[in-house]
């Protein structure tokens, strides 16, 4: 048991070392400068910009139909959360109010399927990151099934180009609503499973508890957001508290961390809060299954999509986090700017903040915790 | 586990020789620390097949374990961690040739004039089935005392190396 | 108990030579065999571990992969050609060294450890009789020649001219040295209440008392001690932070490839073998059959199961069981931080260990004085 | 609501533009970014550089959230490119990245910055390819980039 140092203790010859951009567990091309004294990490630089792929400048010169496929490719494990938040943002800008309802209903239960996989990614990819392989290739095995029912629903596995501004590419296939169903039946027992294994593991208990705790005014001040906030003690989530689509329908709950297993705001929190949220995926998957209406899907997708000159910034609740477009229109066809605040952007500039001082395990645990997808950072 | 014949043991016995100096010649040549220091450990196992020689198995393995799973460990942990060892090199040249040889070759003349005037017993040894017992009952018995003593400063050099490494910390 | 040498010695004592030419000849065979045993449990470790990691974790590659078309209906059999791809790859592959690695010291570590592990092997009994050399100080010489391959890891960490592999070293080597004491301790209750260091003595008194384990509370705990101290000394999981592929890469093995990191492989598993046989051996019984774990009400006709051959089955069953438990081990549970593992080690097993050795004495002085 | 307390303290400094944002001129960004983090915006979600396309001048937006009040505040400041804008960075700890973001890719140049550098794109990059202005280099590090592009897609 040991606790941070103070700092200034930490006088002996310090070594750099670079964590990446080929590292098994910087979460892909993620460069750390890591500053350390023995085993101990004093100064954390993450370093970007290696998946950098110009995604706002392309933005300015493809029309907003053409931008759709692009978003998927930013957060490429929640790729349905930034087509549908791009998509209402540009509903934002245009003025339109009203979907049918069919359609608000398929885009929460792509969107809630969406995040139910990327915190199975999320959670998985912790285990792997404090050494449980098992964990990993349990949760990639039922990723695997909501991949195969988003693969029924538009053609594609990783990027689907399927919320479209206005509507949806087309409407689901007829057995979908059964399919998912058995899904759900399935996948519920499966989360105790995972808890079995992983959560109240010991071992996994003492790596991850007390470690790398983020106090709720830091991850304000950093504007941290999503998960990563609520494990810190927020209940803020813009599903509950600023309902776009049709999230005011159902009945959730907003988990938070609660520090069972040591500090409000740790490493465990952070994971357990992504566990949690599964549970609350499915309860909102389920009534939504359940009141699904009947519609045509894409009646309300504009034939051109030429906004009034003007801005919108519009936020969206990812599985990482606060999703926030700023648009500025030009009068074209095309945006003159669009700026995305990627949510694991601000929540890697948060890791020297919380975990310098600790080991170097631990800034793996951290940074595990933090849940970043590279693709939407660098974008 | 005996050696039958003279022969084959002198043989063996003349090759471990040569790899004990050849190895401890290296350890004080060698240029890079971390080359002596993997060197110490052929002479390290050279000496412990020496004991064996001698029918001293327990010597030989407590040779093993000790000083090469711990001290050289240890010193290759010491040189390994020292600043910038990469770099180092040792400064081999050597300051009063002279009398340094002078006074080896007055070693080594002495040494020589001992083994040739001493009247050595030579004997067949005959073969020990097992000397732990013997070094056990020696230890609890007869040589209880130093045992005791030894142990009593291990344990203070114990107590001294952890308040050593403490103090840094609570500063 | 008698040594395969000398047997072989008697053996080939017809052809008439020299007896020193002869033992040189003669050592060859059992030098041979052990490289064999290596290889080939090595070979057939990697398979099961794999097997074993696709059961537990619902791997679909290890389950299907065939030789020259043969699947051996999936479940069994199936990804048996992975493992001799295995071998060819690592045979094959370009050995690639550092150009600001320092290339002697690189070449060297990995024999040290392989010659680490073959010492050791020397003592190692697969049977009664069936031991290459049997030491007076077998246990002794076991903990001794398994020290040595420590040096080997740090040289390997230190020559790679990495970062990431110094600090694979230094855990590797803070570890292994730690986790020797309690090794050493759990065994010195074996040999506290035997009497001797020779395994086949320890062997012969499980098989007029009872297995070791069953002996008293203080060596049920110690055999749990010591078992998960050997997990740590092989660097299996959870105790695998020298290689943690999720914090330095492959720790000291990280610039290793083709045949050297072959050898590393060859001699990890091979180290597995060598602590799950001494485990069984010191604790489990050895080559006795589990028929007489407490030795009494055994019809004499069961003792058919006993003997040199069938004992060899016996024991190699118990010791396959402590790898698997090693493989179930690394399939379940995350990784300690090295702090904790130091913790671990000095702080919980070395006071236990100390308070077994103590209370262990404490039970043979009583009990020599009642169940006499 | 959220704009009329700046709008009330700072009458001549603000303008209220249409959307209810608020136009700051960059002399006056130091001393109300500072009233804002005291009044109730402790979230900093967004920071937002573009180009006015005229006058060579550049504009920010800043997007403010407050978790106490659940209210939003949008912010912006247009002024010539070669301006230097007071840094929030040690305010809001989030505006950091974003600030080294809106230097990268649009150049504006922020004061008091502690690790101002690029972010996105390699250091030795040359220009900020968010300005519509930018045109794309004859030679990146030396090498010649490609003006045939028919066969990249």
């Amino acid at each position: 048991m040991y606790k941070v140092l103070d700092k200034s203790i930490i006088g002996a010859d310090e070594m750099v070392m670079n964590m990446g951009p080929q590292h098994p567990s910087t979460h892909g091309v993620l460069r750390l400068k890591i500053v350390t004294d023995g085993e101990i990490v004093s100064h954390i630089e993450p370093i970007i910009g290696y998946l950098h792929r110009c995604f706002e400048k392309h933005c300015e010169n493809l029309s907003y139909e053409q931008i759709v496929p692009f978003t998927d490719r930013c957060d490429y494990l929640a790729a349905m959360h930034m087509a549908h938040g791009y998509s209402i943002a540009v509903e934002k800008l245009l003025g339109i109010e009203e979907l049918p309802e069919r359609v608000e209903y398929i885009r929460v239960i792509l969107a809630e399927f969406q995040r139910i996989a990327s915190h199975l990614i999320a959670v998985g990819v912790f285990g792997l990151d404090v050494g449980a392989i098992t964990p990993f290739t349990w949760t990639l095995r039922d990723r695997e099934r909501i991949i195969d029912l988003f693969e029924s629903v538009t053609g594609s596995r990783l990027l689907y180009n399927y919320i479209w501004p206005g509507g949806l590419a087309h409407d689901l296939p007829p057995n979908f609503i059964q399919k998912a169903n058995d899904f759900l039946n399935y996948f519920e027992p499966q989360i105790e499973e995972y808890n079995n294994l992983l959560t109240t593991n010991k071992i996994f208990i003492e790596r991850s508890a007390d470690i790398g705790v983020m106090p709720v005014d830091v991850a304000i001040n950093y504007g941290v957001s999503g998960p990563t906030l609520r494990g810190s003690g927020v209940p803020f989530d813009l599903r509950k508290d600023e309902p776009y689509s049709i999230y005011q329908k159902f009945d959730f709950d907003v988990p938070v961390g609660e520090g069972l297993m040591g500090t409000v705001g740790d490493c465990w929190d952070r994971y357990y809060v992504k566990v949690l949220e599964m549970k609350e995926s499915i309860k909102i998957l389920k009534q939504a299954l359940n009141s699904i209406p009947e519609g045509d899907v894409k009646a309300a997708i504009p034939k051109k999509i030429r906004p009034k000159k003007g801005e919108i910034y519009s936020r969206y609740e990812t599985a990482r986090g606060d999703l926030g477009l700023y648009i500025r229109s030009g009068g074209k066809n095309m945006p003159s700017r669009l700026k995305m605040r990627s949510p694991a952007y601000c929540n890697l500039s948060v890791l020297n903040e919380i975990s310098a001082g600790w080991m170097i395990s631990d800034v793996i645990s951290v940074l595990g915790s933090l849940d970043i997808v590279l693709g939407e950072i660098d974008r | 586990m005996s050696i039958p014949i003279p022969e084959l043991s002198v043989v063996l016995f003349f090759g471990i020789c040569g790899l004990i100096i050849a190895s401890a010649l290296l350890v004080v040549t060698s240029p890079n620390l971390v080359h002596s220091a993997v060197s110490l450990l052929f002479t390290f196992f050279g000496v412990a097949a020496v004991y064996i020689f001698l029918y001293a198995d327990f010597i030989a393995a407590t040779q093993v374990i000790i000083y090469v799973g711990g001290i050289l460990v240890l010193i290759i942990f010491g040189v390994m961690l020292t600043n910038k060892i990469e770099n180092a090199r040792i400064d081999s040249k050597t300051n009063n040739q002279i009398p340094g040889i002078v006074f080896t070759l007055s070693m080594l003349a002495m040494q020589f004039y001992i083994i040739l005037n001493t009247n050595w017993k030579i004997a067949e040894s005959e073969p020990r089935d097992t000397t732990v017992k013997e070094i056990g009952n020696l230890l609890l018995g007869k040589y209880l005392l130093p045992f005791e003593v030894i142990s009593i400063l291990l344990l203070a050099s114990l107590i001294g190396a952890a308040m050593l490494s403490r103090r840094k910390t609570e500063r | 108990m008698t040594s395969v040498v000398d047997s072989l010695l008697n053996l080939f004592s017809f052809t008439g030579l020299d007896n020193s030419i002869l033992l040189i000849l003669v050592l060859h065979i059992p030098a041979l065999s052990i490289f064999l045993v290596m290889v080939v449990n090595a070979t057939v470790a990697v398979y099961v571990e794999r097997k074993v990691a696709a059961f537990m974790q619902d791997r679909l590659g290890p389950m299907e992969v065939g030789l020259f078309g043969f699947k051996g209906g999936k479940k069994f059999w199936g990804g048996i050609g992975q493992t001799i791809a295995d071998a060819i790859k690592l045979l094959t592959k370009e050995d690639i060294v550092p150009d600001s690695a320092d290339k002697k010291l690189m070449l060297l570590a990995p024999f040290i450890i392989f010659i680490g592990a073959f010492l050791t092997f020397i003592a190692v009994p697969f049977s009664q009789n069936l031991v290459v050399s049997d030491f007076n100080i077998g246990v002794f010489y076991i903990m001794a020649m398994s020290s040595v391959g420590v040096i080997g890891i740090i040289i390997a960490g230190w020559s790679s001219n990495n970062k990431w592999s110094l600090y694979g070293s230094m855990r590797a080597a803070a570890q292994i040295v730690s986790y020797e004491i309690p090794i050493g301790l759990s065994l010195l209750l074996a040999v506290l209440v035997v009497g001797s260091l020779n395994l086949g003595d320890i062997v012969q008194w499980q098989a007029e008392n009872r297995w070791f384990i069953f002996h008293s509370p203080f060596t049920f705990i110690a055999f749990f001690i010591f078992f998960i101290s050997v997990v740590a000394e092989t660097n299996r999981t959870p105790f695998d932070i020298p290689e943690a592929e999720s914090e330095l890469v492959a720790g000291w093995m990280t610039e290793y490839s083709g045949f050297k990191w072959a050898i590393f492989f060859l001699s990890e598993y091979a180290n597995m073998m060598i602590v799950s046989i001494v485990a069984s051996v010191v604790f489990l019984g050895g080559w006795l059959s589990p028929f007489a774990i407490i030795n009494v009400g055994i019809p004499n006709s069961w003792m058919i199961f006993d003997g040199p051959l069938i004992g060899i089955i016996w024991l190699m069953s118990k010791a396959l069981f402590l790898i698997f438990v090693m493989m179930w081990f690394r399939w379940t549970f995350p990784r300690l931080r090295v702090d904790q593992l130091m913790y671990l080690c000095w702080k919980v097993f070395i006071p236990f260990c100390l308070a077994n050795l103590f209370f262990v004495s404490i039970w043979e002085l009583i009990g020599g004085l009642f169940f006499k | 609501m959220s704009e009329n307390f700046l709008v009330k303290k700072y009458k001549e400094k603000v303008e209220l533009l249409e959307n209810n944002s608020i136009l700051v001129d960059a002399s006056d960004w130091k001393e109300i970014s500072t009233f804002i983090f005291k009044s109730r915006f402790d979230y900093l979600m967004c920071i937002t550089s573009y180009d006015l396309e005229q006058d060579n001048k550049i504009g920010l937006a800043y997007n403010f959230y407050s978790t106490k009040s659940k209210e939003y505040l949008e912010i912006r400041i247009e002024f010539e490119a070669t301006t230097k804008v007071f840094s929030i960075a040690e305010i809001w700890r989030a505006a950091d990245w974003h600030e080294r973001e809106a230097y990268d890719l649009m150049g504006v140049i922020f004061e008091g910055h502690p690790d101002m550098k690029r972010i996105l794109l390699p250091d030795d990059w040359d220009g900020h390819p968010l300005r519509k202005d930018w045109k794309e280099p004859e030679y990146y590090n030396g090498m010649p980039v490609p003006k045939d592009k028919t066969y990249w897609e």
